[in-house]
């Protein structure tokens, strides 16, 4: 009986779970277990999910027993149960991380809260991924948004509290641009079931009225993804936020809009009218270089790792986005791999910068020299990360790469295999200087010595580590859910 | 009979409008929205009648109410802010 | 019969309307602020019920008249109680009424 | 060309609705965007939103309809659909300007200021000074 | 002459929205901002949008005109003149404004009884919820149940926002008895409204036998939960701006508050998960009882509860958060 309510567990568990997390306010600690608790299970039914629909199908799941365009709809097919997984798998190694690097960046009056938003910004994620129903995606976009303001507006520094209200400007105006071509939508097909508009939209691809729509959305979801010309808000928001923050929203948020992005382009829209009609890859290709070359630079210049690591997010977003403008099966591929690997990479980062943190205190480039003796599992998971995300072979960053470049060579544009070689350069010089930073340079006198981050600290981030090599060296499993995924999406029969 | 009415409240209120963009003090603005607040309040009388369903009132009921708590929590916060200021407001 | 509730109702909106719109452009024309609330608040109580009577006489007696009358007597308690709040907050405030002297 | 008139005439008949909607949106997109005062910029996010709201209902809208509560003498009704959105949307709505208010407080008593040009001076410095 | 009064207060908003844009004066600003609220809370009405009226009001012109107003307080009232160039965001906004209008011209008229908008999904709403669902308000319907999941989404945010106000700005705790001379002190120098107090005590009895009306009336007239539960912060509201936030606070402690906006959310869910245990899907209110149809109004009473008490005690709290922030001394009466 609990199988057939999986979908809808997957977002109600999380959901339900937030408000008693809140109702244990006096006790931090004890809202931080249900907390994890809960995101074991959100991984649990996540996995459960992925086995039932590879072995039947796509699941579908009709709210209130009202059936898809009258009532609300949850549909889970190979794509968005490849990024449940991702998204609930980051989650179930980043709760528990969170409770001593919460301890020390967070008041404790704050603490529960910061836990119960964090559940809550888990069940947002999720049910984005999940949704069936583009209103419904509008409402569970807003949960997790509001949450990660809070999350981020709980930093130390006086910066998170900008930082916060500027992506509250900006992820708001990008939340309606998005119900605005959802009402553009709705007013051309009556509908607001994805399954019925993709039905309904080919009929209407001369509409003017149509073509206004996709451009709201595609800004809408370019706002929340930090599309290149529109990530002003990502890097202040991702380098003053509470570590354990930013290495949950550094690694699913911005997957979840890019997933969001695909499923608009090629499920909804539909291939022939994004890519033909529209041509999307013509904004996509051109801007997702600029962004990649261009933010790999910025980061080149960053004191804050953490911002640095920001700026290199954006710089990844950029790939994916070269992955859908590619448009071709392997490109696609390649987006859902580098959805997958980045995940794994930055998590890794940002725990590892989260570690780090909880013993001097800050994450400067320079208050972290010759902290490779001192710190060495932590300095050596950072390594690993660092090595995946300029591309190194055995790591994940190298097989997303690999694949990116196979789907441009497939196209034939070899500007774009230079772009993407030259960018990895630049990764490798901002990668270089922490390592040369931690482990060349020997600790100043007066820094205070520090000892190796406590376990509880360092098991998460070797997890994460771990699983970059491992996908690595192994990237069968991974390739295959992206590749079917992908093959899905561009025969058109998506959902 | 309820169109001339509907019209009437219609111009009362854009009067209103007038005095609560011209200011030129804080109060006259409170004073505008006070006065196009109960002004709502009729016209949705008079418009349930115009359209012949009238027992839209529960809503008139309810503007009113927030009209006034609206001013009261004006009058409130003004106390506290740095009134004396003789500046005329633009 | 339908006549003469017509001819009442007609004379209460019509005195509705003038005193609505004498005090909109009291609430115009006066010179200051004491002038206009003056001007505002007490017309506004008086059209406020020419205003409910006109309705309540076309709808006669049912669940709508008492919402109206509800309707009334909320705005006759909160719309003197606010323009008494307003002046006097206004005066506390240091507001100067115009006088023969001023200017 | 009498019919291309009439054509004009009864399109934009059609659609001043939208028009006058745009143009309250974009007002409001232009207060968010461009002002730099941080309340303001709230406010303005909130009439861009409530004017979003109003498209909705105007897409609801049928001419001849009442509102959609059974009614004994109803015609036809407007379409239920939008209003149950927009209902949803208004409460998001709010709580994003609760926040975004709570926001501004903590601001203020942070950096003294609440212009978006001041912030991003005393930020800069900061930046620097690290 | 429905239309008369759509293009006037459609003219309206627009005189309203372009003094905003050019007003310096944050407090003449939101004041408009209420202005505003109320004027489209109007063109609802005119567009037969009677539930989304109410809440519009509610909210703009209450809940959110009253929470800037508590912002002003701390923020000061005058926007600076800025150096930035308004350049860019014009264009912005006019290569966005000038993509819609070129939109509309493919756009459905409006008001037309044959778009597509109001053929496909909405037909059944209209024609068979009476039947279905059994209440007559089938925006309620929709709303509940059809749609239920969206409610329980739109809770949680209103929930998620609490979580964030209350991480942001602290409720003051209230001075405990031995403090009491203090207050005394205070008291004297507060400008107390003697008759704003006596109008707000003899209106709280009714505004809470509105909010009840609203409540449990929203089946078959306009109204619901949501605007249920902002009609009961609007009462709390009042008593605070009159009486001081201490007395509130000593009324409503946050503590219950708090309880009882997780314990909304639990309701609404609960219902889902009551629903799931006897048989059918998540929030399917037809198993909540032998007949589909009371099943359904079991249901929707239920969740409706579950919104109108979180709604409730969110605003509440939240205001009480700002009160705490903008007037920091003034917990005695006045």
């Amino acid at each position: 009986m609990i199988a057939s309510h999986l979908p809808a567990l997957q977002v109600v568990v999380p959901l339900l779970g937030a408000p008693f997390c809140f109702l244990l306010w006096r006790s931090p600690r004890l809202s931080w277990l249900l907390a994890t608790l809960i995101s074991w299970l959100t991984f649990a039914i996540s996995i459960a999910l992925l086995v039932t629909v590879n072995n039947s199908g796509t699941i579908e799941y009709a709210f209130g027993g009202w059936q898809a365009p009258w009532g609300i709809e949850y549909v889970v097919d190979q794509l968005n149960a490849f990024v449940l997984l991702i998204v609930s798998g980051i989650a179930a190694v980043v709760f528990p991380y969170s409770w001593i690097s919460v301890q020390q960046e967070v008041e404790l009056r704050q603490q529960s809260l910061f836990f119960t938003s964090m559940v809550l910004c888990l069940a947002g994620l999720l049910g984005i991924t999940i949704a069936g129903d583009a209103f419904n995606l509008f409402v569970l976009l807003e949960i997790s948004s509001l949450s990660t303001y809070t999350m981020i507006s709980m930093g130390r520094d006086r910066r998170a509290l900008t930082a916060s209200f500027q992506y509250l400007i900006m992820g708001t105006i990008g939340a309606t641009f998005i119900i605005i071509g959802v009402g553009i939508l709705f007013m051309l097909t009556g509908s607001l079931n994805m399954q019925d508009l993709a039905q309904r939209i080919p009929e209407l691809d001369q509409s003017r009225a149509l073509h206004v729509a996709f451009g709201f959305l595609i800004t809408g979801i370019g706002l929340k993804l930090a599309m290149f010309p529109l990530h002003l808000w990502l890097p202040n928001a991702y380098a003053y936020a509470p570590s354990a923050a930013s290495a949950f929203i550094a690694s699913t948020a911005t997957k979840v809009a890019v997933y969001v992005m695909v499923r608009y382009l090629f499920s909804i829209f539909g291939v022939n009218f994004s890519f033909q009609t529209i041509h999307i890859q013509w904004l996509f290709v051109p801007v997702s270089l600029f962004a990649i070359l261009f933010t790999s630079i910025v980061a080149l210049f960053q004191r804050d790792i953490k911002r640095m690591l920001a700026y290199s997010s954006v710089a990844q977003i950029g790939y994916m986005l070269l992955g859908i403008g590619l448009f071709n099966v392997t490109g696609l591929t390649a987006t859902l791999l580098h959805l997958f690997n980045h995940a794994l990479m930055k998590g890794a980062l940002f725990l590892a910068m989260g570690a780090v943190c909880y013993r001097i205190g800050n994450t400067f480039i320079d208050s972290m020299q010759g902290l490779g003796k001192q710190m060495p599992w932590t300095m050596a998971a950072f390594v690993i990360g660092g090595l995946s995300i300029v591309g190194v072979p055995l790591t994940t960053g190298f097989i997303s790469k690999w694949v990116l470049i196979q789907a441009a060579v497939e196209r034939g544009w070899w500007p774009v295999i230079i772009v993407i070689v030259v960018a990895s350069l630049i990764a490798m010089m901002y990668i270089w200087r922490v390592i040369e930073a931690v482990y060349l340079q020997s600790r100043p006198e007066n820094a205070k010595n520090v000892s190796e981050a406590p376990l509880s600290l360092l098991i998460p981030v070797w997890i994460l580590a771990l699983a970059n090599l491992y996908f690595g060296a192994n990237a069968t499993l991974s390739s295959e859910l992206a590749g079917n995924a992908a093959a899905t999406l561009f025969s058109g029969t998506g959902f | 009979m309820f169109a001339t009415a509907t019209i009437a409240l219609l111009v009362i209120m854009c009067l209103a409008l007038v005095r609560a963009f011209r200011g030129p003090k804080i109060f006259d603005r409170i004073l505008a929205v006070n006065m196009f607040g109960t002004k709502t309040v009729l016209l949705i009388a008079v418009y349930g009648f115009l359209t012949g369903r009238p027992e839209f009132l529960d809503l008139g009921i309810f503007y009113a109410l927030i009209n006034f708590v609206g001013v009261i929590a004006a009058l409130k916060f003004i106390e506290r802010l740095e009134f004396y200021d003789e500046r005329e407001e633009r | 019969m339908d006549v003469v509730t017509d001819l009442i109702s007609w004379i209460f909106l019509g005195l509705g309307i003038f005193l609505g719109l004498t005090g909109a452009f009291g609430l115009l024309r006066f010179p200051d602020f004491y002038t206009r609330v003056h001007a505002a608040s007490i017309s506004d109580t008086l059209c406020t019920a020419c205003f409910i009577f006109g309705l309540a006489f076309q709808s006669g007696f049912n669940l709508v008249t008492a919402k109206l009358f509800i309707i009334l007597i909320l705005l006759w308690l909160t719309g003197p109680a606010a323009s008494h709040a307003l002046v006097r907050a206004a005066h506390t405030a240091g507001l100067k009424p115009i006088t023969e002297n001023s200017d | 060309m009498d019919s291309f008139f009439n054509e004009v005439i009864s399109g934009a008949l059609g659609r001043y609705n939208y028009w006058v909607v745009i143009f309250l949106m974009m007002s409001g997109f232009y207060v968010v965007i461009g002002s730099t005062n941080l309340v303001k910029k709230i406010v303005g996010l909130n009439i861009f939103q409530t004017s979003v709201f109003i498209l909705y209902i105007s897409i609801g809208k049928i001419n001849g309809g009442t509102a959609p509560i059974v009614w004994a003498n109803a015609e036809r009704y407007s379409n239920p659909l939008p209003h149950v959105l927009i209902l949803t949307a208004i409460v998001v709505g709010v709580a994003t300007t609760a926040l975004g208010l709570s926001l501004i407080m903590r601001i203020k008593h942070a950096y003294n200021t609440v212009e978006e040009d001041e912030i991003l001076a005393i930020s800069l410095e900061e930046d620097e000074d690290e | 002459m429905e239309l008369l009064v759509n293009i006037s207060l459609l003219f309206m908003l627009s005189l309203t929205v372009i003094a905003v844009v050019r007003l310096k004066s944050l407090f003449a600003i939101v004041m408009l901002f209420g202005i505003y609220s109320l004027l489209s809370a109007m063109i609802f009405i005119a567009l037969d949008a009677v539930d989304v009226a109410f809440t519009e009001a509610a909210v703009g012109a209450g809940i959110s005109t009253v929470l800037m107003l508590a912002t002003l307080v701390t923020t000061g009232r005058w926007e600076k003149k800025s150096s930035r160039s308004s350049f860019l965001p014009l264009l912005i906004v006019s290569i966005t404004g000038a993509a819609l209008v070129w939109g509309t011209l493919d756009m459905p008229e409006y008001g037309n009884p044959d778009n597509p908008a109001h053929h496909h999904v909405a037909d059944r709403y209209i024609e068979q919820s009476p039947e279905e669902i059994g209440i007559p308000n089938m925006v309620t319907s929709v709303l509940a149940s059809y749609r239920g999941f969206d409610t329980l989404g739109e809770v949680i945010v209103v929930f998620t926002a609490l979580i964030g106000v209350l991480s942001l700005l602290q409720v003051r705790t209230p001075p405990s008895v031995a403090e009491t001379p203090l207050r005394n002190e205070n008291r004297k120098l507060s400008r107390p409204y003697p008759v704003l107090q006596v109008v707000a005590l003899v209106m709280m009895p009714f505004i809470i036998l509105f909010a009840l009306y609203v409540q449990f009336h929203g089946d078959f007239g306009p109204g619901g939960g949501f605007q249920a539960g902002v009609i009961f912060a609007v009462a709390f509201i009042l008593y605070t701006l009159t009486y001081g936030l201490d007395d509130a606070l000593a009324l409503t402690p946050v503590s219950v508050l708090k309880a009882l906006a997780a314990g909304g959310v639990l309701i609404y869910g609960g219902t889902g998960v009551v629903s799931m245990l006897l048989g059918g899907n998540f929030l399917d209110y037809n198993v909540l009882s032998s007949n589909p149809v009371s099943g359904q109004h079991i249901g929707i009473i239920v969740i409706e509860l579950g919104v109108g008490i979180t709604v409730a005690s969110v605003l509440i709290c939240a205001f009480y958060a700002f009160m705490t922030r903008a007037l920091p001394d003034q917990g005695q009466k006045g």
